[in-house]
């Protein structure tokens, strides 16, 4: 524990938040890029280092606030979000980060995710998503493509996978975003935006685990053809893509398709609009390898944050009725006996 | 009536000591008219001891043996620690209900019954194939056909109300006639009148009216010749309010967040019996009290524990089921040394069981419900009122231990009522919570010398910066840790500072001689049967010992040299042997169980029943 | 336990679906209707009454299956997917029902419900939505309306609740309807549909819970009014809706819209389509006051049916590797010594 | 080597037990290495134990300390029942691994390094200041430094293979090293060989040439100058494989469904160390085993309640923080009397714990973790093979008397692995299932007898259609009944049918004297070093007994009257003391506890120790 430097908030820098704890994931391990840009962006969100949680479960990726010099709580498989809930509405003051995996999110804890989602609490929660089990070696998770063998599926895995994105909006999110390992600065500027949102944010983050399921996610990471496969959204912007960025996505009828720009059609192609919960639906399906892989914020709308209303409760009730012992022990008919 | 505005005038007769329950469906208001009639007896100066039955359907069919709802109470002039375990009265609003609790009522009980309700259709409902008003099955007990319902609808004729509205008056009607009989002052009960219709004249008006006529049918009608009265009981000074379990609860874990200087927190899902503190806490939150309904246990006891980390008074609550889905979760409480109060209101199991009975066969597993080495604290209420106490007694130790605390109560307690003397706020214990701030030095295992627990750091202090979780930790510094002897050491640790509570527990309270042939020992609900139980044995001239249990973990640390000086120890327990087997477990005492598991509490006369016979064995 | 009438699937009547066990819900509740339709439904779907299981989880819905004289599991709060899945796995030929309410489905039994739609068993779900607790006598559930005043919330509800159509959507159902405790003929349509369907068939039922949230849909139920808040969908039809059929939803940009109809945009009017997805999920969103309640079959499509997949890959295994305990026991290097 | 093909000359010296240790980095391969060793040492007729060690973390960067992973091996001409206290001898193939294992090398241990490993960018990894091949530090062993990387590339130079790979065959070269040493048939490694790159010629060839260099390597140079040889046990004749606890629990488990004629069916969720049950059973579908992976525990285990249903042989796996995630469920299935196998791989809690290390800490969960009374039969495996055994025993009960069956097992028992006798399989227990279909006079909760156990009837019988929950239900119909008296009956019914199962437990084996100073009592993994320590304590002519548990409950009929014919009950557990705890309460016997809690089984000096204090005490 060090007596730690306290410094202004505007003065820390990443080294601040790096912990004095070694990092023990696989060499090569997806979770190395991201933890660095996170330290890199929390620095700058004004807010004291002692002010920030990191809450994850249990997996690869839970270990997460070992590393982050903040308060941290790594508590049990799934149930960071309920934890996190706990503590954000005792405290809502704190900047509260969920980390977690696709085990951890999308299976055991699947039920805490949705409903942390739909209360709405202002939180930010990280999803690395390895489509695999990392910590228990190998086992398929909810996110696996179908077929795929693993340790538990040696003839392919029978289930169709979720849509992290498309099941966290039908779970009334408010801020749904993607982006990759990989990609430092588009990583930095999503978590930024996941931040200056209010409610809880939803960020999935490709992630490679070079172990048990390596290159899952190479043709949005593999410099030569990632162009080709990344669709990089941006407010208001159109959906254009490809080295060239000669191709586009366009609406056919209700349903999108990729087509090859030309002057004729350049008018037709999607514009983004987080605001759009259509638009989220549709990008939220899109998958290789019929479309490309969208990334950057797909959805940002405003709805009441649930600590808020909780809060407002309280001082209502504190401002209508006071909040006297004595006269709660005395609520109702008392009689005395002398 | 010694100060209202009515005389009576027939004989009235003092007795000791009087059990009335009343019974009818579940529309039937019974709930009210027992409370109401609990609430005059308070007043009148009775000690008094309640006990609702809800039937298990949200509302079975009207007139049927499941629907019937029931309320029974004790009042006395003496002492009295049960709602009884017999009726003397019984008033029965249809023949489901008579048909349903008839065999409680001892020969010779007064039998109080709505004539006009046995009627045919009611009668097949309840499964009589003839009217028992007529054919001589009730000649064993005294019996009052009243015609309620004709003379509340007579009552209320000029009322302007709808049938449906004027039959809803007939429990008033019956509380009326109660009242008289039993020589109730009838001020509170018009004063809950007023409160609770006062923005519906008629309502109120109509249920005034019921009430009155009850009162003057006994008066005048020539079927009833006397009044009786229970005189006042000999009673500590001071303030009382009646309070349920639940409540009790509520007001404890209140005062107890407001002795910390905490907010209080309560993470919970509901389930009966113990949905009713969720309630009560959500009307609360002028008091610093956020209560979260949350998708299940496993998030309740979660929020929970994220609110400790947070830093308040954090509290869940549940009953069995609930229970089996919070303990990992406790178990992580237990890891990372988080204070949190689980409220368990057992009921009546396994799995679903008996929702709304009572039962106290949870103990084992808050004791080892939990896999690894995770030792928490148990305590257990053992009457309504106790659970403020003891609701007080469980946030002191999880605070000052930072360690899960179990809170055992039931079925039983929750719903069941008794008068209790209001404590001053400033007799309360205070424990209020100073946070560590200060950097130099800390460790997030570090220990208190003498408590062994470590400091309680909230996140946004700042240079206190530190991660906690359920992996192993090592000495100290907290990080994690496979070392073989590191994890030997704070297994032993979590148990020595556990263990070591036991220090604060007061000297076993012993109720009668300090050694003797028979020790009775209890924990939790069956405190008032055991205490009464006792005390008849003791008026028999039977040496008899009691010992009730608020501390289950860690145990009195004076116990075992009580138990070893009866010869006999008793166990009278709601279960298979629960707190024998860990009293055999540890003391290496015969302690003999004495296992009632039908989902009721134990009547005073089973206990001196088992108890002579035990003496009779030994002879 | 009657020694029953063992008839022919064809010969079964309602009678031979009502159990011994007298009905206990509230004189009133609409659970008596549902429990009626479906008694009324079950006899014509050519399966032999053996075959029947209805599995449910705790609450009042839950106590379906005792009155329902077929086999039946009365389960944990939750937990009847979770149930009916090894059920379904074990012995794929029963018609596995699923009945449960607004909180055991989408509060306890939150995960359990989006994992079994994502994997597709051929199972058919019936969630009795009143959007209150009922058997714990009246708490607020995650269908509840916002400011909902109930036992738990004495100052309102501050939870935004889930659309149960949206959010199974989101887990990747692949049926969806929505129907109404008392339009009988409607109810049992939807039933024999859902039924019909070859994979996870996932049904609202508006309840009404007369004790603790009584008149909850009354703008559907109300003879009166429900003409104009009702959608009826029916398969390639517009989405006309009205007493005088004279409204229909259209739509605006990528949002739909309520318009009344003239000739000029009768054309413009949506028609039903159960197979797109993109209806499906503006379906789900639409609700009073500003659209009517959609009611009928949503969404309906073919995907892989779990448990086929998994018995392939069991009789794919026993033609390749045999299945002899001899063999298994020997696997590996053994050695003798004599 | 009696019958290869090369011809040693060395001189060679019988030895009657040898532990070997091999330790290196997660990359290495010594898990290979090891197993390898060991299929050798089988086939060479020893008796052999086995303990894998694996790094917490799935790949700690290459040379950490962290990054360590362990294999002993225990093999001798004798009897053994354990993997050895002490490594004899100690293989390191980097600083990191000599660093964390050295300690546990006894003074004049050999100590085999690959000298290349020592540079200093290792050194510093492993947190070493100078390099001890140099510093003196290792005086007190018989080091042998080989330069196994040098020579492993020299030897592969022509193979055409990059760098990386080449190096990855450094652990064939040491295999080689060390069977040439020990003397080990080389065939059985050869045609281990020819299997796994069978496909890829030139890893064939240059792993072949990797383990032929070390073996040519011990032959010639002069840095050896003796080979050592443990001749064959006398071992009972038969067929043997070696076998891991959690494969021959799948392999119990598919015999027992065939010994049923039911489908087997698994629910289970991912967990260290249960996974690999899952991992295996999935590949086996071939014997009519449907494996299902969850989205949870709970998931997991209510699948296999719906299976069991259905008329599956059922079964979950899982591990500490699962079982406390699937008491709900379990309290369900004995409420409705379903059979399930919960096999429960235990590992150091509370909370995550230590999730690669063994522990006995769920037993209390496993008896009392359920709320309610919720009985259920506990068995524990007693090795590796054993688990076959056990497997088939609880499926044996679970079927017969419709019960739920907790199977305890633990990390050590998962992952070690020891020869076994392979059962024939006319030999099993026959318990094929006949589902009853006969509607005349049928009752859902109709009772056998004899065993109290209620009728399986599956969905799809016609004329038996009927409904099982978790309320609780009418004696014998099962319709829901709140009844007081049919609780009681039907609480005490369940406890009665389950402590019924003592009557089929074989009389308990006492091994040593029937009677006399000090028995030492275990359950589970326990049993190799316990019966080491006896054999031990024999030798030097101590009289002590022995008792291993399999049945924990209900426990054995004779369990009493075994224990008080001792004067001192000992009873060595890796937890603070379960069983100690049980026997306490059951036979109201001083059992004394003796408890390690480092993750790691007893060695058998421990407990030899523990005795002979006990016996010096005493005297
Ligand atoms: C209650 C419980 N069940 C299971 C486990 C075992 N477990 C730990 S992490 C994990 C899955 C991890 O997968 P994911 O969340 O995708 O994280 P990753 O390791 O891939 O980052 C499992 C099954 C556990 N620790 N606790
Ligand atoms: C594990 C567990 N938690 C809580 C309960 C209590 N409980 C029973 S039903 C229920 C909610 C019922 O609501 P819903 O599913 O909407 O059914 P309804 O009664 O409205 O039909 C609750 C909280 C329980 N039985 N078990
Ligand atoms: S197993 Fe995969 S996810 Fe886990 S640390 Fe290693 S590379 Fe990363
Ligand atoms: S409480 Fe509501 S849902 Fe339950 S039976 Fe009564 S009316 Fe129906
Ligand atoms: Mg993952
Ligand atoms: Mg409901």
């Amino acid at each position: 524990m060090s007596i730690a430097n306290l410094k202004e908030p505007g003065k820390l820098t990443k080294k601040d938040f790096e912990s004095d704890q070694e990092v023990r994931w696989c060499p090569g391990c997806g979770d190395y890029a991201i933890l660095a840009q996170v330290q890199r962006v929390l620095p700058d969100l004004g807010i004291p280092r002692e002010n920030y949680v990191f809450v994850s479960g249990i997996g690869c990726s839970s270990r997460f606030p070992y590393y982050v010099n903040t308060y941290g709580f790594h508590t049990l498989h799934g149930r960071a979000p309920a934890i996190a809930t706990g503590l954000k509405l005792t405290r809502p003051e704190l900047s509260v980060w969920i980390v977690t995996g696709d085990g951890d999110a999308l299976s055991i804890g699947g039920n805490h995710l949705i409903h942390i989602l739909r209360r709405n609490l202002d939180v930010n929660i990280l999803l690395f998503n390895n489509r695999i089990y990392g910590l228990t070696k190998g086992q398929y998770s909810p996110t696996s493509e179908p077929g795929k063998v693993t340790k538990s599926t040696p003839d392919g895995s029978v289930d169709n996978p979720f849509k992290p994105l498309v099941l966290a909006l039908g779970a009334e999110a408010t801020f749904l975003a993607r982006t990759i390992d990989v990609e430092a600065r588009h990583l930095q500027d999503v978590v930024r935006r996941a931040h200056a949102h209010r409610g809880a944010s939803f960020v999935e983050i490709l992630q490679n685990c070079n172990i048990f399921n390596d290159g899952a996610f190479n043709d949005v990471t593999d410099r030569d053809i990632k162009a080709e496969h990344q669709l990089v959204l941006e407010e208001g912007k159109p959906m254009i893509f490809g080295k060239e960025r000669d191709k586009g996505i366009r609406m056919n009828g209700m349903r999108p398709e990729v087509v090859q720009l030309d002057s004729t059609n350049e008018s037709e192609i999607l514009v983004h609009d987080s605001k759009n919960p259509v638009l989220a639906y549709l990008l939220g399906h899109m998958t290789p390898p019929e479309f490309p892989t969208p990334i950057g914020v797909i959805y940002d709308v405003d709805r009441p944050v649930y600590e808020e209303g909780v809060q407002q409760q309280m001082r209502r009730a504190r401002e209508k009725r006071g909040g006297n012992l004595d006269g709660l022990l005395k609520r109702g008919d008392v009689w005395t006996v002398s | 009536m010694s100060d209202g505005q009515t005389t009576f005038t027939k004989e009235r007769q003092e007795v000791e000591t009087v059990v009335i329950r009343f019974v009818g469906d579940s529309g039937d208001g019974m709930q009210l008219t027992g409370t109401q009639f609990t609430a005059a007896s308070a007043l009148a100066g009775n000690d008094i001891g309640t006990l609702p039955d809800f039937p298990a359907e949200i509302r079975a069919p009207a007139g049927t043996l499941a629907g019937v709802s029931g309320f029974q109470l004790n009042f006395s002039r003496s002492e009295i620690f049960t709602p009884g375990d017999h009726p003397d009265v019984l008033v029965a609003m249809n023949p489901a209900a008579l048909k349903s609790n008839l065999e409680d009522l001892p020969t010779g009980g007064m039998l109080i019954l709505d004539q006009e309700a046995f009627n045919e259709q009611n009668l097949k409902k309840a499964g009589y194939a003839a009217n028992p008003l007529t054919d001589g099955s009730l000649d064993r007990y005294r019996v009052f056909a009243v015609d309620i319902t004709r003379l509340t609808t007579l009552a209320l004729k000029d009322s302007g109300l709808s049938n449906k509205q004027v039959l809803r008056c007939k429990n008033f009607f019956t509380l009326g006639l109660m009242a008289w009989l039993y020589h109730r002052p009838i001020e509170p009960i018009l004063a809950f009148l007023a409160e609770r219709f006062g923005k519906n004249a008629a309502l109120l008006d109509a249920n005034t009216r019921a009430f009155k006529a009850g009162l003057f049918f006994g008066e005048t009608s020539d079927l009833f010749t006397m009044q009786y009265e229970v005189p006042p009981a000999t009673i500590a000074p001071g303030t009382y309010r009646n309070v349920t379990g639940n409540s009790a609860l509520c007001i404890g874990l209140i005062a107890a967040a407001e002795r910390a200087g905490l907010p209080l927190f309560l993470g919970s899902y509901p389930i009966t019996p113990a949905s009713d503190i969720l309630h009560d806490l959500s009307g609360h939150k002028e008091h610093d009290v956020v209560t979260f309904q949350a998708e299940d246990e496993i998030a309740g006891v979660g929020a929970a524990l994220g609110a400790a980390f947070g830093g308040a008074l954090a509290v869940t609550t549940t009953s069995g089921p609930g229970i089996d889905l919070k303990s990992e979760t406790i178990g992580l409480a237990v890891k990372t040394e988080l204070p949190l109060i689980i409220c368990d209101i057992q009921r009546g199991g396994p799995s679903t069981g008996l929702p709304t009975k009572t039962e106290q066969a949870d103990l084992l597993a808050a004791l080892y419900g939990r896999h690894g080495e995770a030792p928490a604290v148990v305590l257990a209420a053992c009457s309504p009122a106790d659970c403020f106490g003891t609701a007080i007694e469980a946030a002191r130790i999880a605070i000052k231990y930072m360690t899960p605390v179990y809170l055992l109560s039931d079925g039983y307690l929750a719903n069941g009522a008794e008068p209790w003397l209001l404590p001053k706020i400033d007799d309360l214990p205070d424990f209020r919570v100073e946070f560590r701030t200060d950097p130099s030095g800390y460790y997030p295992y570090l220990r208190d010398a003498e408590t062994l627990s470590r400091p309680w750091v909230v996140p946004g202090t700042p240079g206190l910066e530190h991660r906690i979780g359920g992996l192993e930790s090592e000495y100290l510094t907290g990080n994690i840790s496979y070392a073989p002897a590191n994890h030997e050491q704070m297994v032993r640790l979590r148990a020595k500072k556990i263990a070591g509570i036991a220090r604060e527990i007061p000297p076993t309270k012993i109720i009668g001689a300090e050694s003797g042939k028979v020790l009775v020992v209890g924990w939790g609900s069956t405190y008032g049967s055991i205490t009464a139980a006792v005390r008849s044995l003791h008026r028999d001239g039977l040496s008899v010992s009691q010992v009730h249990l608020r501390h289950l973990n860690p145990l009195p640390p004076d116990l075992g040299d009580v138990l070893r000086r009866f010869e006999h120890v008793l166990v009278p327990e709601m279960n298979m042997g629960h707190l024998s087997r860990v009293l055999r477990a540890e003391y290496l005492i015969d302690a003999i169980g004495f296992n009632k598991i039908q989902g009721r509490p134990f009547k005073v006369e089973e206990i001196v029943t088992r108890v002579k016979k035990l003496v009779e064995e030994e002879a």
